[in-house]
């Protein structure tokens, strides 16, 4: 399968999403340039963490309006799938590909650590590897990951079950203590209702290795890569 | 020349006080006009004032830092570029600076430091290299000064806001409160970056003829004379006569590092630097004097942010995040394409000439024109009076009869860790990101950290350290063990030094009690540096730390680098599993002088700095890095502030996982807090499985160094026999909210 | 012509920087404070003929891009 | 009573918001945009009996807490 991970100006993580796939999962990876028009032939699109435009006005207020985040919207309604990471999570709520909004963690700190991660919903292409209920240990690294969306939009989310990951403790308990930032019903990362967008603030590309300290953030991208093959073998057979 | 400081724009004439307020002394200025032949018009004064202050000439401390030695087999570029060059192998060479902002911190927290690391990073990046890691050295006043909570929060979201954004790991840091400090904070950021052997660009202007790129930012009235503030001591006087404040702008430097190192892969950079301090001014002479060429500026191109500004402040600006390059003739567009592509400026404001003359117009008129040199090495050298201060004697006299020792040890150790100076740094380096780039293999919180380089199988392990109480009570010894302190601790994850690199924070250089402990402090680096085969390849002088007249204490801080070979191979400093063997490498003593016990649990500040034998402390630190790289050792923390009994407690209860207790017992007689709290040189304690333990002893007897198993990992409690017993949960808690408990109590959270 | 523009939290989202400044100025014997609300304030100069068409562009601005509909609100003034 | 403070940066102190907005409202198409300079807004409900006492105790927050006055000047309205 084929990866892109957009270049947005202000981007940090994409090379760490790059090396991830390409050298710990033998990935096929391709920068896109955010002033680019997005060309056919990708599987998935990453939008990766950083600071695109420095968050200045708010977080990924303006690199919606890069470009190439035509061709995203346009690859996502046709079913293509989209993935953001932490700023990339909150450039697709601005750009309404997701539901909600980010907004200042509680402590009003940038934070940065491990958190735990339970998995809520394993029928999505982001999380079919894993078990529903399973621990993931991931970073964290922002200021602005508090989750929030009026009643209406929660109520969606849950009957719909677009809530695919959690912050809980180690022993996989929701408590205030585990939430880091504040968010709404302790949501970590939300889908679209047609399941091929996921947003989440913890960063999986930076726990791809045993020596950084947890590979459970594969378990993130590997789903990506059975759901696209499984999808393929789907296409071939008719 | 007729037309020299002529219209268009009105300059003040010059007078003594006009001299004076730029920092200049009468024989200064008497020399500025012997090497012109005339008068300087304000301008040419401003310029001079810059390019001579004590931040950009070295002037009082260049006779001393000859001192050091710079060379080693990893070398490659020392002191006098941008920053320092060690060669990691594999055709790659780590680069790396430290540099201090400390009078703009003091002045704006939050902005002081995020400009700070703005401009190390651009130190780094301008080489070729691209930033990998930080490390931030930070002091403050006392915990209970009503500023000081204040000061702290805005540094460490300014150095996190800056650094995060930019997409750099801030990896770790040091932070050290001390009365001393109450006016004068420091801030030393430190950045290391990695680069090909075969790309490394260098701050020169070459070839006759080649063009002068700005890029960047625009320039504003921001920080004009920062390089002479920087030299100056503070009063009620300068407090008032702030200049313009630097505010960071982390997105344009990152646009600008792409860009850079973008632009650093074709063909078409003859040299590069950052505009840091005085500057275009300091980056254009300073250019020109590497290269043996001169320059000539246009300033009227110079894209600006303000109207009217003059040639003086244009020259002068401090406005963050821009560069000036010299391309190759007929290569500008290519140049200007890529910062296009960044959305950054790119503009032709001058040529390199062959006339060594640093010249400048502006509206068509010549407004500078001053020989190189005279900007560079023909600067004022100064070998300013030293005197040992008449208190010295006295400030070592310590009489422990008179101190009585606790009767709670453990009550004691409690206070000690909770205390901001010993208490977990946590609430600072959560702030931090230090996952980014994913090569975090050691976060803070160890004694180093440790780096992974991609695409090998090696890592670098970055430590900072100094301790300025030390220095006070005696700057030789204090010297010795800022850079054996860091050679440790890097020791303790397994890391063999590369080099390092320091920021000398000290006084006012006009006092000779200052200029002394200047002095002593670099004696004492270079043996330390000599004996464990340590180079400086780059460092920052900060001079006037000093408030209505009392100096702050002589604060070397030390940034070290290391090399490991093999990634995996390295330890951490808390206990792995119970049952393991406790091992202490090297001998305690019996010295409490310029401990952090005295201070905090007596209120005293006195006495000789523990004792140091280098060789000692060499066999110790050789014996750990070669247990480590065996394989034999499964954790290691080295003493400092708290001596035995806080580091035996970090070791049970700053891992990630749950706390561990340990049993140990002591064979040496000696009073209690010294045993405990006491802070002699040349400690290690390492934990392995009992049967390591005699490949162990082999490998501290070939390198010299004595060890004693002391004890056992296990239980709940840290016990020491007989003198104390607590539970390391009750530790835990005390240490790990010590700090953040203190800020809260002073009612401060913005 | 020059335009004020102000973006607040919208009532009901949680405002942890309103809630912190109160805090402060309650720690510092504000007890007369009673809530604070925290949000954005842009001033923007604008080349445009008439009041009319700046009202119609910051309000076009507002709705793309200054203000986060989900969050926030807005409100402006020209000047 | 209700108090509106605004607090900008000092004018030639830089900016990097207000620039990054106006970069922004420029790569829109609004051309007429010629600056945008970024500031915060806060406000405060205040429980004193005169406007006068208001007043007073604005200014002296502003000084002590909701303003930097390295970078940035205030100015509020009470209504
Ligand atoms: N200002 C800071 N920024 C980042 N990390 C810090 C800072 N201060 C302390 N730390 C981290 O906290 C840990 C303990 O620091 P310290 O007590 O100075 O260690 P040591 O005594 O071994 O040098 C280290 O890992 C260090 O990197
Ligand atoms: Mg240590």
């Amino acid at each position: 399968m084929r990866w892109g991970v957009i270049v947005f100006p202000g981007c940090c993580d994409e090379q760490d999403v790059y090396d991830c796939l390409k050298h710990n999962l033998g990935q096929r990876v391709e920068f896109l340039w955010h002033k680019d028009r997005l060309n056919g032939g990708f599987d998935c699109i990453v939008l990766p963490g950083g600071f695109s435009y420095g968050d200045y006005l708010r977080c990924g207020a303006m690199a919606r309006f890069s470009p190439i985040m035509q061709g995203v919207v346009e690859f996502a309604r046709l079913g293509g799938l989209v993935l953001g990471i932490c700023n990339g999570f909150q450039i697709l709520c601005e750009a309404g590909l997701l539901p909600g909004a980010l907004v200042r963690n509680a402590s009003l700190q940038f934070i940065c650590r491990q958190v735990f991660l339970r998995v809520e919903e394993s029928d999505t292409p982001f999380t079919c590897a894993a078990k529903k209920g399973q621990l993931l240990r991931l970073p964290i690294k922002h200021g602005e990951g508090c989750y929030y969306a009026d009643p209406g939009t929660l109520e969606r989310l849950h009957k719909n079950r677009q809530v695919l990951v959690r912050y809980v403790d180690g022993k996989g308990r929701t408590s205030p203590s585990a939430n880091p930032n504040g968010s709404l019903d302790h949501i970590a990362g939300v889908c679209n209702d047609g399941r091929n967008v996921f947003g989440l603030m913890p960063h999986p590309e930076d726990a791809g290795e045993k020596i950084l300290g947890s590979e459970d953030g594969l378990k993130i991208f590997s789903s990506v890569i059975a759901a696209c093959d499984k999808r393929e073998k789907r296409a071939w057979l008719g | 020349m007729a037309r020299l400081g002529a219209k268009p724009y009105d300059q003040p004439s010059i007078n003594a006080e006009i001299i004076a307020s730029h920092g200049l002394s009468e024989d200064e200025y008497k020399r500025i006009v012997e090497i012109l032949g005339r008068e300087p018009n304000y301008t040419e004064l401003g310029v001079f004032s810059v390019m001579w202050s004590e931040h950009c000439s070295y002037k009082s401390s260049k006779v001393h830092l000859k001192l050091l030695p710079t060379d080693g087999p990893a070398v490659l570029q020392g002191p006098g570029e941008n920053a320092g060059i060690v060669d990691i192998g594999n055709g790659q060479v780590a680069v790396f600076k430290m540099e201090s902002h400390n009078h703009p911190s003091f002045i704006e927290p939050y902005q002081g430091a995020a400009t700070g690391v703005g401009g190390i990073l651009r130190d780094i990046f301008t080489m070729g290299a691209r930033p990998i890691a930080s490390l931030n050295s930070l002091r403050f006043g006392s915990f209970d000064h009503p500023r000081t909570p204040y000061l702290l929060s805005g540094v460490v979201s300014g150095i996190g806001g800056y650094g995060n954004c930019v997409g750099v790991p801030t990896v770790g840091g040091e932070l050290f409160f001390d009365e001393s400090y109450n006016a004068n904070i420091l801030v030393n950021a430190f950045t290391l970056g990695i680069a090909e052997k075969r790309r490394i660009f260098k701050g020169t202007a070459k070839g006759a003829g080649n063009s002068l790129i700005y890029v960047g930012a625009k320039t504003g009235r921001d920080g004009i004379h920062g390089a002479t503030m920087a030299s100056e001591a503070f009063s009620e006087e300068s407090e008032k006569r702030r200049p313009t404040v630097q505010v960071g702008d982390p997105f344009t430097e990152k646009l600008l590092l792409e860009a850079c190192l973008e632009l650093m892969k074709g063909h078409c950079l003859v040299g590069i630097q950052d505009m840091g301090a005085a500057g275009l001014t300091s980056s254009a002479a300073e250019m020109a004097a590497r290269g043996g060429s001169g320059v000539e500026l246009d300033l009227s191109r110079v894209p600006l942010r303000e109207r009217r500004m003059t040639p003086y402040e244009i020259l002068l600006s401090e406005s963050q995040e821009r560069m000036l390059l010299v391309a190759k003739k007929g290569k500008e567009n290519e140049v200007k394409r890529i910062f296009e592509k960044w959305d950054l400026d790119a503009v032709v404001v001058g040529k390199v000439t062959r006339d060594r003359l640093f010249r400048a117009f502006f509206d068509g008129a010549e407004v500078v024109r001053i020989p190189v040199v005279a900007l560079s090495s023909d600067a004022p050298v100064y070998s300013r009076p030293a005197e040992r201060p008449q208190g010295q004697d006295e400030l070592q006299r310590l009489d422990l009869e008179k101190i009585e020792v606790p009767k709670d040890l453990g009550a004691t150790l409690k206070l000690l860790l909770e205390s901001p100076n010993v208490a977990s740094k946590e609430w600072v380096f959560r702030q931090y990101d230090h996952f980014v780039r994913s090569n975090t293999v050691v976060a803070p919180g160890a004694d180093a950290a440790v780096i992974r380089i991609k695409g090998t199988d090696k890592a670098l392990a970055l430590t900072v350290d100094g301790n300025g109480r030390y220095c006070y009570l005696d700057p030789y010894v204090g010297g010795i063990l800022a850079v054996a302190e860091a050679a440790r601790n890097l020791a303790c994850v397994g890391a063999r030094p590369l080099g390092l690199t320091d920021c000398l924070n000290f006084g006012s250089p006009e006092r000779p009690d200052v200029m002394w402990q200047f002095s002593q402090v670099l004696q004492g680096m270079r043996d330390a540096c000599i004996t464990l085969g340590v180079p400086v390849v780059s460092g920052n002088v900060s001079f006037y730390n000093e408030t209505d007249g009392v100096p702050i204490y002589p604060t070397p801080t030390v940034g070290m680098v290391g090399l490991l070979q093999k990634v995996e191979r390295h330890a951490t400093p808390w206990f792995k599993s119970s049952g393991d063997l406790v091992v202490l490498l090297g001998r305690n003593r019996e010295e409490l002088g310029g401990s952090e016990y005295l201070k905090v649990v007596h209120g005293i500040v006195k006495g000789t700095p523990p004792w140091i034998d280098l060789r000692l402390e060499r066999a110790v630190q050789q014996c750990c890095i070669k247990a480590i790289e065996k394989g034999i050792i499964r954790s290691a923390h080295d003493m400092s502030e708290g001596g035995l009994g806080v580091t035996l407690a970090e070791c049970c209860i700053s891992g990630p996982e749950k706390p561990l207790g340990v049993r140990v017992e002591l064979r040496e007689m000696m009073r209690g807090d010294a045993r405990l709290f006491g802070e002699s040189q040349s400690r290690i304690i390492v934990t392995l499985r009992e049967k390591e333990l005699n490949r162990f002893r082999q490998i501290a007897v070939k390198e010299g160094a004595p060890m004693q198993v002391i004890g056992e990992v296990g239980g709940g409690h840290l016990a020491v026999h007989p003198l104390v017993r607590v539970p390391v949960d009750e530790l835990r808690a005390v240490w790990l909210g010590g700090l953040e408990r203190r800020l809260r109590g002073q009612g401060k959270e913005l | 012509m020059r335009v004020k523009i102000f973006v607040c939290l919208k009532d009901g989202v949680l405002d942890p920087q309103g809630k912190a400044v109160a805090h402060s100025l309650h720690s510092l014997g504000y007890q007369e404070v009673q809530d604070v609300r925290m949000g954005k304030y842009l001033e923007i100069s604008l080349d445009v003929p008439s009041r009319q068409a700046a009202e119609l562009k910051i309000r076009e601005m507002c709705d793309k891009l200054l203000a986060n509909p989900v969050i926030e609100d807005y409100r402006f003034e020209i000047e």
